[in-house]
């Protein structure tokens, strides 16, 4: 494929040019990424112009259309770019549920009007989004929710409570889940659009167990919500956010796979590793690590031609989460007292202990383990009254 | 000796469940020092209470005050500490360092035990070096110097060292870092000079020190039992930490346990109590029967230790020991797990408590040895 | 207690007189096992002897009441007859589902001649039993069973088919589930004894993956049971079964246990162990294993003074049935292809892999896995629904 | 290159589907040849038609009259053979020693290769000495002897012995046991002097034998591949046997798995199927995961083998050889012992097939190293 070889040398020319030498430095914190919006700011001059350059050849949403922010590329082009990217350690210009989550679901959902309002401004990072799905009482059990949308002819009126919204203080819009239909359970939910700074919305942010605040408490008082916000059809929404939630599922789940030129067992020994059965424990992990690295990649090469049954990702999302608390549990371990450190010198502000703890989360947000099992008995393995 | 508590054990542990369910609830000690970012990280008068309890003296001898007991009832304490997860000095300074310090001289003895047994003094305990639990290596070196010796290194998880008055330090009078013998205890008060302490904050909430030991001179007085012949002391020291914390662990994963059940027998999702859903249902009654199976192990461990307390040392007590550290260390962290787990999105909240049962459990799953730890014991204690 | 330091030197001297020396020696197989009954064929003279002296002591069934073949003892005494046997390394002198099932549900529920005509016999090993619970079709779900007692006036004439019924082939008379009124679920099934000779009786031996077969089919056509053969009362023999099911659960749990002089990890070091992840496997299964036999021994300490919750049984035995299964795969692992050998000099007709292949059967048996799950999720923790 | 199957290796799929469902199926195959006590424990008919479809050239190069493909599609075979329990003496014939001739001069190819891809002739793999697969260790010994060489030592669990025109010998020329170099493959001859076979059948009904040699000349034309050199080749001929027992073995776990979900929609209990309790559904869904994720690391590894076949040896191959086998080892192992707990009692009997999984699954685990082994492998590519 001749083509794609001077694709790539082009690619990576460009981003030998563009690419300022301090966004070719690892990710250390938060801080590091650049999550866009209104309310972002830049941690440096370099962060900003990466961002716009990257904005600017739709690098940031590559596979995205051409009208829509994105750089028109097919799977192998994409691919190529990844990996260039990789070559240069560059970091990713922006990250955001805009693009990973609401993005696919409005390519696949939304009206043209939406596509052009919308995405662009997701693939030049001018808002940040956040997700209205649980609320206090149904967790797992999404069908179960409250939030009502009135309709008052050309808009809703929306009360009730959303929890779990990430990052909704730091977010611009929500995409919300709201019930417009109350005399029925599955077909009375509408998936709409709303700015956060709307009259009647208020955050608060909950307080985690790793000391952070990831998630808010979102609180809905007569919020006015115009008709043409809604993506889908009106009490379909949840077509839209089952679609979305496989993305999620997609997302969380490439937090598990294991780096083969750097194995947990490798990362233990630079701290010494002196007892044998946690090194054996190790192993086990790193197998386990390993083997769902190839699991991954087999993954992205099947969905590409559509060989993947559709609900893998839930299987994806449920082992990957489980591997990725497992291997905190044993990086605290190796860690020894050192990683029980929260707060002192030279613990990098209890780093070790807080991601520890974060991982805790992995196996409940975007569906729970035992969901994921549920989904994998119902749809693939196809047992009975599952 | 029957695996199962006496009658006065029985009312020992009624009193501490009543009273650590009460004074020492989360609500009183934990989240209170905590959120007040105390120095201490625990409440002095409590302290004074659990002497007044006697507490403080259920591993001191009668003739020296104490109540003579032994690791069975001192366990009974730690339990319902572990299961309000109550911040306090019992297991370093009147379970570890009075093992150590009863093994001492009369004028040792009558220096620090009243204030032990008084609730004013704290003592803690200076062993490991490292990341690692690894006592069969000391490295920190106490030289002869003048009337005394000279004490140079440094030791680390020195659990509430910036509130002890003393601490227990371990150190090499003789041979080299793996050497058996060579090994001397030292009371170090907290205020020598060139004895310093970093201050850190654990996952927890619980406080501790990296100490320095840079030239600190002690007088002979200082030596605990006897110099060079440390190591047997320093085992019952740790034997004593070590099942001591089994039993600490064992009332948290019990007081998870209990929150955990409880909220499966109130929390709806698809239109049903979640503890009706039999894949929930096979992991609380399978947790269970690991509870079941550390708490045996703990307290075999502890009869064996007490069999054998002022006698000679046990080899099956010593391996049942690791045995219950190992065992707990494994079962209470399954427990905390399916516990933050069970209760889902609350479960990761500060405002919860079962993920303080999390946190605690990690730092006393550390302490003594991990399960790794302390299986490789049982593997050489089996002669593989 | 100097009384039962007397008793100890006594116990101790009538053993060293009346234990042939043969009788001290391990239990190498099967055969090694004195089963009793008419169809028993002693391997030795002093086989045959061992029981003769015991049973004339009562000391087959010591706790049981002295009328009854038993010698009357305490919970004390019987513990220091087995510390006595232990210490000159006596075998048992007879081994019995009589001794260890029936005995103790006919001390309960059975009337004063089923007592002296039935208990005086197992106490001898005259009798051997089966016990005829599971149907093909009503595995773990007994109440399902649907073997048939016509009511006939002075008898019961009684057709169906068990399964699963422990060397049935070998057995003289079975303790049989029956289905006395079909009207009611729960209680119309009676507990009936008969013996295996009567006519109608069909046993069909099943072939097991370990080769062996140690259980029967066995069929009813028509079999004759008097009516003075039922234990407890009339439709409420699901009490005698549930009380019996406890016998038994407790019995299969003792295999489980580990013993500290003979970890696993010790006997696989016999036979080299130089893989250092089968090592740590090893080490953590005997930490199971340790923890697990103070558990056993703090079981039998509670139930002597009545403070054992009454479902713990259930606990034991399936915390018991999965680590022995466990044991036997990584025995099967440190043996390595050794192990694999079936048929072959010098593998002991494959014993190995025989006995492993059998403990599966522990967590079926006597109540699955799953069902004793169950059973602590309702009468222990006392979830909803359970 | 993508991790699934090209269009050719589906067709290849399908047939080799279809033939071992039909002709290797469990009742004609491995109960038919188990129940009449044969010698050679496999048909030989059916191994006739292996060759007529081409299966034994798969790893042949097409120069020498084979198909010239690779371990992915000697895998799809094997996982054809795993999925049906047939007995065969494909992966030591067809995969490992095919691989070991391969690399042999014209004249050994010439003299063997035409026997093995007509179906007429089987080859054996000597290569373990103890009951545990430790290759690194070689202590069988071939020293210079006339125009040729002498064997002297034993070997263990070589896999249709019996039934073997020839075996393929790791024996040591030079250095030490546990030296790098100094081995060398040898082709040795069935009714050569001095070698002599202890028969066995395994768990599995499959035959195996012990090995003594005892003196066995063997000329310079046995040599496979250069003299003291042999380790590398030794590698490629273990990679292949590795992971063509992986591939095998992701066949094991896929027909019990199959089973054991149809029967979870069959049995009744308490008035359900038994595949509606949520208990069981869980660890249904959950033994799938795992088996798609063993059976990926199965493809990677394949693929990456394929890729450096005739060229340098790859780490990173040998390193995903071993996570594959260790991952399968592990993940087999867990859907027999699912699937004869979810059988309960039929699963323990002789009648159901369930329980031949489980027996076959345990010999493929031991059969070119366990998990245990491969994990090991693994932390020592990754430097700890």
């Amino acid at each position: 494929m001749p083509n794609l070889d001077v694709f790539r040398f082009e690619i990576g020319a460009w981003l030998e040019q563009n690419c300022p030498p301090e966004m070719r430095e690892p990710v250390r914190d938060d801080g590091d990424v650049c999550w866009g919006g209104r309310k972002f700011k830049f941690k440096s001059e370099a962060q900003k112009l990466w961002l716009e350059r990257c904005a600017a050849k739709g690098f940031t949403v590559p596979d995205w259309p051409k009208p829509y922010g994105g750089a028109g590329m097919n799977a192998s082009e994409v691919k190529i770019l990844r990996e260039e990217m990789q070559r240069i350690n560059a970091r990713p210009p922006l990250s955001s549920f805009g693009i990973w989550m609401l993005g696919p679901a409005l390519l696949k959902f939304g009206t043209e009007e939406q596509k052009l309002y919308y995405l662009n401004q997701i693939a030049r990072g001018e808002i940040r989004w956040c997700q209205g799905y649980s609320e206090p009482g149904s967790g797992s059990d999404l069908v179960s929710l409250q939030t009502y949308g009135e309709d008052k002819g050309d808009h809703w009126v929306v009360n009730g409570q959303k929890i779990w919204t990430s990052y909704a203080d730091q977010a611009d819009w929500i995409f919300c889940l709201v019930r417009t239909d109350k005399t029925n359970k599955y077909q009375g939910i509408s998936f709409l659009l709303f700015d956060m700074d709307s009259p009647g919305v208020t955050i608060k942010p909950i307080l985690l167990i790793s000391g952070n605040s990831p998630f808010c408490e979102t609180f809905f008082d007569n919020v006015t919500v115009p008709k043409h916000q809604i993506v889908g059809e009106l009490n379909r929404g949840w077509d839209v956010a089952k679609y979305l939630l496989g993305h999620e599922r997609e997302m969380i789940s490439g937090a598990g796979g294991g780096d083969r030129l750097n194995t947990i067992g490798a990362v233990a020994k630079r701290n010494g590793l002196e007892d044998p059965l946690l090194r054996a424990e190790l192993a086990m992990f790193d197998v386990d690590a390993l083997a769902f690295s190839a699991l991954g990649e087999k993954f992205l090469d099947e969905i590409k031609v559509g060989k993947a049954h559709p609900a893998q990702p839930n299987m994806i999302k449920y082992a990957g989460t489980e591997l990725n608390k497992r291997r905190h549990e044993l990086l605290m371990a190796a860690g020894g007292s050192a990683a029980l450190e929260w707060d002192s010198e030279g613990s990098n502000g209890g780093s070790k202990a807080r991601t520890w703890l974060r991982t805790k989360a992995n196996s409940i947000e975007g569906g729970t383990s035992e969901v994921m099992l549920n989904v994998i008995s119902k749809r693939i393995l196809d047992l009975p009254g599952a | 000796m029957a695996l199962y508590h006496t009658e006065d054990q029985a009312m020992l542990a009624d009193t501490a469940r009543q009273f650590m369910g009460e004074e020492g609830a989360i609500a009183k000690q934990l989240r209170h020092w905590r959120d007040k970012q105390s120095m201490d990280g625990f409440g002095r008068v409590l302290w004074k209470q659990f002497a007044e309890l006697g507490f403080t003296g259920i591993l001191v001898s009668e003739a020296d005050g104490g109540l003579g007991m032994g690791h069975v009832e001192a366990g009974i304490v730690l339990e319902e500490i572990g299961r309000n997860l109550t911040p306090s000095p019992f297991l370093t300074s009147s379970v570890m360092a009075a093992t150590a310090i009863g093994a001492g001289n009369d004028e040792l003895r009558g220096r620090y035990l009243p204030g032990l047994l008084a609730g004013d003094s704290v003592f803690a305990m200076a062993i490991d070096e490292g990341p690692k639990h690894r006592p069969e290596r000391i490295a920190t070196r106490a030289e002869r110097a003048g009337n005394g010796f000279r004490l140079a290194g440094s030791k680390t998880f020195v659990v509430y060292g910036g509130s002890a008055d003393m601490l227990v330090v371990a150190a090499r009078t003789a041979g080299a870092d793996g050497d058996q013998d060579g090994i001397t205890l030292f009371a170090v008060p907290k205020d020598s000079a060139g004895l310093s302490q970093d201050p850190i904050r654990l996952v927890d909430s619980s406080k501790a020190t990296h100490v320095k030991l840079d030239g600190v001179q002690v007088y002979d007085d200082a030596v605990i039992g006897e110099v060079d012949a440390g190591r047997a002391l320093l085992n019952r020291v740790l034997n004593a930490g070590r099942i001591g914390a089994a039993a600490e662990s064992v009332g948290v994963a019990d007081g998870a346990f209990d929150m955990t059940t409880t909220y499966l027998k109130q929390r709806k999702q698809f239109g049903k109590l979640i503890g009706e859903f039999q894949a929930l249902q096979h992991r609380a009654a399978h947790l269970y029967s690991e509870l079941e199976i550390a708490r045996a192990s703990v307290i075999k461990a502890q009869q064996l230790l007490d069999a054998t307390a002022c006698g000679k040392p046990s080899q099956y007590a010593d391996l049942m020991v690791s045995v219950a550290k190992a065992k707990v260390g494994k079962v209470a962290s399954l427990a905390v797990r399916e516990g933050v787990q069970m209760h889902a999105g609350i479960g990761m909240t500060d405002e919860y408590d079962i993920g303080l049962y999390m946190k605690r459990d990690r730092a006393l799953a550390e302490f003594m040895g991990d399960m790794y730890y302390h299986a490789e014991r049982v593997a050489q204690f089996s002669g593989y």
